[in-house]
């Protein structure tokens, strides 16, 4: 237990920055990707067909591409594409930050997958809710926001809350370019102590702690999605 | 029948020219995949015309309202509200596509409608619904608004039910917010579909007395209903559909107590 | 001049790992120090994935690599190495009670354990594939000696100096015990750990290769080695 | 009035073309991409590897397919009990979701195949058994862990799913006498796949990059043969373009098989 | 009023009983949360009889035929069908729960209820929802099951749109559907909640034969209805359901011709 004090032979305060960083990263890689999966979710829906194709070849691509993959591409060949491109343009090299990247990744990662469990919510709207909304004049980021957006929330909770929880951990795909993450430090305390177990469980302890953080949030917003809704009750 | 016969039947009528033109839809056609559901529908009203529009069930009379404020997009033919003309191109499949959204989106908030299915929304209450489109889309003060749906409310008799969800009221109450959420944003022209077909007789009355105040106040409407009765009552003019073209039109009288087609006599013979 | 050296973000005590303040220490670390200030480098170490490491040198995202890397003919083909700077030999271990010799025969029908790509998984497919029943490969050295110790194995061939910290361990201590050392073969054991350095940097590699016979000479060598291993870690 | 508009010839709602000129820049593009790869990076370590490659495909596939498959069918009971079923119960499935989801796939794996494997071990009765022989080898325990993750993921989504089917449709059902199950297998469980058919395919795609994990505890699946010809070549980027090509690949096919699926009920335009 | 006077007025008919009991209602409470919907409803029916439930916007009769088939589990009361009485327990909050789901289920088997809002199936075409129960409840055989769905649907008109699904289908062809839905599992007692709401004045006809052709065989019907007309010419018997009690009941000609109470005359008056 001593291994997890806070303060220096302890691993604890290690492992609490490298939370604080996971968390930095899923944030903003999360809130990226839920813009994304906006502008995505509304172009696949109400786009004309070239912008569909491109963002069904973006959710696809990304989607199938393994994350390690994107990010070892962006990292390493992208600084390079950039750095060749300052160069020629006569600036000095700029240096990518590994959280730079990090957020971007997974924002972009994040983005395809929000794209879809957005669109899926949005089909699960009566399609006569929108109609009103367009019967009455709104124009569409209007009924986006006031209906179409409110009245698909209860269906994408579930799915945008898994995405949350997959953000905080991927982050560990980090690790290879060496950002100081939650998974990464918790593989370096246990490798050098050796004592798997106890890192291991603490760090499943403090993903957990997230997790149940966030699920109070998410109930919350749920519940209040899920006013006016006539829950299906029991199969009496 | 050809089309230039339906063509003179649609314009036929002289009692409408004196007032401003508010509706002029012409030679509209509709079709989904194979089956042709409106083949060259024309109407005009005037300011303050209340135009019932019968026809038997899938006679494509919803079909026709919601291609007025575009919800469908016709195949072919033209809308005009209040002299603008809703602009239109091909679509390059042989049918329409709006060449101008913020037009139509401009068009919409002067078109008020009540849909046969209510299509409440069901995230808000009944209140919210009634000055969404106020606030939002009209950008009225809020205060305002709910003072007009508060009154409105009380006139369908709603007033307690104002802070329940659609979900929860009955048939008749949905129908009811419904009618109050159009008649809030005032609309120069209502498209109502069926707006008494879950409502008591009282009720069926005072929508009636709804219609016509709309009317007094040189508000033009254009009625879908199956109760022959209450469209003799409010109209102005009839519009019998069948088969996707105006069988016969004219003044409730006439249609209900004269009619000419062998159609229509069927159709009103069964009202008995 | 800066100079950044990668090392494996993983720990991999006793050469590098960063303690609970997030400090790097161990041998290698030590001995990095003392080639740089020989060398006149401001050394900055950037730890990063194993994987990742070749790729970051290649693409000028660091400048040279101590991270226990053995000269191999195949890695020469990507990049330059220095001198070597340690070596030591490969041995096998397995659990205690069961006799039997580091060779083929020895190994017969068992279930032998490496580390995935490293010259003991070559190795031991050249010499052992044959007679074994199975090589095990496991992405980490300490997945291995767990599964040792699980019984899921019957044995595990790496480097000496890992496997003997392994069987100073408290679960190494309870299950295993060394077999012995297995023939060298030079081929693929390779010659040695050396600085990974690119291609062209030809002028880096002569100062690495100067530090390295300084400290040698002058005693740092011995003096820093003393402090973590009874036996000549140069090796012959 | 003269000019009666003549309204052109109805035409069938074709499937869109593959020929439409933006469709036909994209591929060329994609062609050209391909074949400069081709050409300028170093692709002669495949035939090394093949065999092992499409072993581990394979193996992904398998993983892949066999792990959804049975999550997806502990998502349901674990989504609708939290909708339905009796408040321990529903505690007991949310509690699991909570679990499974607030904990990294990898800790899980890695408890599973170190902790509980190890625990086996130390049981000669369990040892002697017929069971060891499995016991002892690693695809169960990755075929577990992936399985029990699935299922926490997806009955997440089906939760939502199954509270989201109209309430109406449901008493329709009731009202005519159906049992609780047949409502269940008839109605309330296409509907509800019905709507969350795009998010399903979602986690199936976030299943698919998930099996690499399984390469911890020694499976080799195609994710682990790539690793090896990295660490075994030194090649930065070709191995991992194939490994996304073969990636794509497989997405591409699910996420064109669910797409049909999802064609099978037609949905009125939103 | 009080308990016992509402007991009389529920059984104060002769002309029932001499017939075998199809459904037997008997002091039906229902509260939605604070709001009392039914405060005591006992109705009965004798097998071939046309009980039509007349009352204003949301006062209850929705409700009252939802707690027949425990849609809506009562506040308090009992519900017999057949002779066979809904087991019910207390839930502990005030309320009942059904005391034997098997039951309950059984007893569904034998009622047919046509909903207001329709509610078909909208993962299923036409066809596919009318056969549903038949094949999936009933055992039937599907060709067997297909046949009378395909008659059912000629006879209300739906024929040609059997394989459509019914978001695509126009508000009585949706109706129409439900209708066909229910009738295909000729059960013995029906519950029709508004069936004609959204129809039109012929198929209203259709429906009202076939009404008629139901009770020639025997069956029991519940119709809720806003149509006093539709009412009077089918009902053997008119319930006006106001306030949450039965406000008065009889023979259309009494009810309609010789209303007691000053709420029904009023309510009767509007019809005009
Ligand atoms: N689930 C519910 N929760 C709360 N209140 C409800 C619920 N269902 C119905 N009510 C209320 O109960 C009352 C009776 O509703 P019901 O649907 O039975 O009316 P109805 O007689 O069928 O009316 P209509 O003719 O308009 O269909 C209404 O005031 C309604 O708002
Ligand atoms: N989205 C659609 N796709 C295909 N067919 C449709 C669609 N909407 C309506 N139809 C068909 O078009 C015809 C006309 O429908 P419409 O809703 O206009 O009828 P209606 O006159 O309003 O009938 P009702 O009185 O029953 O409401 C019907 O046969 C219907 O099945
Ligand atoms: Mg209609
Ligand atoms: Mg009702």
């Amino acid at each position: 237990m001593s291994l997890l004090s806070l303060s220096s032979p302890g691993w604890g305060g290690v492992l609490l920055m490298g939370l604080l960083m996971s968390l930095q990263v899923a944030i903003g890689g999360y809130l990226l990707g839920l813009l994304i999966g906006i502008g995505g979710a509304a172009g696949k829906l109400w786009g004309g067909p070239i912008l569909r194709d491109l963002l069904e070849v973006y959710t696809t691509v990304v989607r199938g591409v393994p994350e390690l993959v994107l990010i070892l591409i962006l990292y390493y060949a992208g600084t390079d594409a950039v750095n060749q491109l300052m160069q020629l343009l006569g600036l000095p090299a700029v240096d990518i930050s590994g959280l730079t990247a990090g957020i971007f990744v997974i924002g972009v990662v994040q983005g395809a997958y929000s794209t879809e469990v957005l669109r899926g919510a949005i089909l699960a709207v009566p399609p006569g809710q929108l109609e009103a909304a367009r019967a009455y004049g709104m124009s569409p980021l209007l009924s986006l926001r006031r209906i179409t957006f409110p009245a698909m929330l209860p269906y994408a909770i579930p799915g945008l809350s898994n995405l949350w929880l997959i953000a905080t951990k991927d982050t560990a795909l980090l690790a290879v370019v060496g950002f100081a993450e939650l998974t990464l430090v918790t593989r370096q305390a246990a490798g050098t102590t050796k004592a798997f177990l106890t890192f291991f469980l603490a760090a499943g302890a403090l993903y957990l702690m997230v997790t149940l953080v966030s699920n109070l949030i998410i109930g919350i917003i749920e519940k209040r999605a899920r006013r006016g809704f006539a829950r299906p009750e029991g199969a009496a | 029948m050809d089309k230039v016969d339906r063509q003179i039947n649609a314009d036929g009528e002289g009692n409408m020219t004196d007032k401003a033109q508010a509706i002029e839809v012409r030679d509209l056609y509709k079709r989904f995949g194979p089956l042709e559901v409106l083949k060259g529908v024309s109407l005009s009203a005037s300011q303050g015309d209340v135009i019932a529009l019968i026809g038997g069930s899938g006679s494509g009379k919803s079909t026709f309202l919601r291609c007025i404020n575009m919800l469908e997009l016709p195949t072919a033919g033209s809308v005009t509200i209040h002299g603008e003309t809703i602009e239109m191109k091909q679509d390059g499949h042989g049918g329409l596509m709006p060449a101008n959204r913020r037009q139509i989106q401009r068009i919409r908030t002067k078109l008020g409608m009540v849909f046969q299915s209510f299509n409440l929304w069901q995230h808000m209450t009944v209140l919210q619904n009634v000055i969404e489109v106020p606030v939002h889309v009209l950008g009225q003060p809020k205060d305002q608004a709910i003072a007009v749906a508060e009154t409105l409310l009380r006139r369908v008799g709603l007033y307690e039910k104002r802070d329940a969800y659609p979900a929860f009221l009955s048939g008749g109450q949905q129908q009811r917010a419904a009618i109050a959420r159009a008649l809030a944003i005032q609309p120069l022209v209502m498209l109502f579909d069926e707006p008494t077909s879950a409502l008591d007789p009282e009720l069926v009355g005072e929508v009636l007395s709804v219609i016509g105040d709309l009317a007094r106040e040189n508000r033009t409407m254009i009625l879908v209903t199956h109760e022959m009765k209450f469209a003799r009552q409010v109209a102005s003019h009839v519009i019998y559909l069948h088969g996707g073209v105006i069988e016969e039109q004219g003044p409730p009288e006439a249609i209900f107590e004269n009619p000419q087609s062998e159609r229509l006599k069927k159709f009103i013979s069964s009202i008995h | 001049q800066e100079v950044k050296v990668g090392v494996d973000s993983g720990p991999y005590p006793p050469f590098s790992s960063p303690d609970a303040s997030g400090k790097w220490v161990g041998w290698e670390i030590e001995i990095m120090d003392a080639l740089c200030a020989e060398a006149k480098l401001k050394c900055v170490l950037t730890p990063l994935a194993f994987d990742g490491l070749i790729p970051a040198l290649t693409s000028k995202k660091i400048d040279a690599i101590m991270s226990s890397m053995s000269i191999t003919d195949e890695r020469k083909k990507m990049i330059d190495f220095s001198d070597k700077y340690y070596n030591t030999p490969t041995a096998v271990i397995g659990p205690k009670g069961v006799k039997f010799e580091p060779t083929a025969e020895g190994l017969k029908g068992k279930i032998i354990g490496v580390q995935v790509s490293t010259i003991h998984a070559e190795y031991a497919q050249k010499y052992f594939g044959k007679a074994v029943s199975e090589i095990k490969e496991y992405q980490t050295q300490d997945e291995a000696n767990a599964d040792l110790a699980a019984g899921r194995l019957d044995a595990i061939q790496a480097d000496l100096i890992t496997l003997d910290a392994f069987l100073k361990t408290d679960a190494g201590k309870a299950c295993c015990e060394l077999k012995g050392n297995v023939k060298d073969d030079p081929a693929i054991l390779g010659s040695g750990v050396g600085v990974g350095l690119r291609k062209e940097d030809t002028a880096m590699k002569d100062k690495f290769n100067a530090a390295i016979k300084a400290i040698r000479t002058n005693g740092t060598y011995d003096t820093i080695s003393k402090k973590y291993f009874d036996f000549n870690i140069y090796g012959k | 009035m003269s000019e009666v508009t003549a309204i052109p010839a109805y035409q069938a709602p074709k499937a869109r073309s593959l020929f439409e000129p933006h469709r036909i820049f994209l591929m060329v593009l994609f062609a050209i991409i391909l074949l400069s790869m081709a050409w300028f990076m170093r692709w002669d370590w495949i035939p090394k590897y093949q065999t092992r490659l499409l072993w581990g495909i394979w193996e992904t596939i398998v993983m892949l397919f066999s792990t959804a498959i049975a999550g997806f069918i502990l998502a349901v009971p674990l989504g609708l009990v939290q909708v339905t079923g009796p408040k321990p119960l529903a505690w007991l499935a949310r509690g699991f979701c909570t679990l499974i989801r607030g904990t990294p796939l990898l800790l899980q794996l890695w408890l599973l195949y170190y902790g509980l494997g190890s625990l086996f071990a130390q049981y000669p009765e369990i040892r002697q058994s017929f069971l060891w022989p499995y016991l002892r080898q690693a695809w169960p325990y990755g075929f577990a862990a992936l399985t029990i993750s699935f299922a926490a993921y997806e009955g997440e989504v089906m939760r939502g799913a199954f509270a989201g089917v109209p309430k109406g449709e449901l008493e329709a059902a009731k009202a005519y006498g159906m049992g609780r199950f047949t409502m269940f297998r008839r109605i309330w469980l296409p509907r509800a796949i019905q709507r969350t058919l795009p998010t399903l395919t979602g986690e199936t795609v976030i299943q698919l990059k998930s099996t690499p994990l399984v390469a911890t505890v020694t499976v080799v699946d195609v994710y682990a043969v790539i690793s090896k010809v990295r660490q075994d070549t030194f090649l930065t980027y070709e191995p991992l373009l194939l490994l996304a090509a073969i990636y794509l690949i497989l997405t591409g096919i699910l996420v064109f098989s669910f797409r049909q699926l999802e064609k099978r009920i037609p949905n009125r335009g939103v």
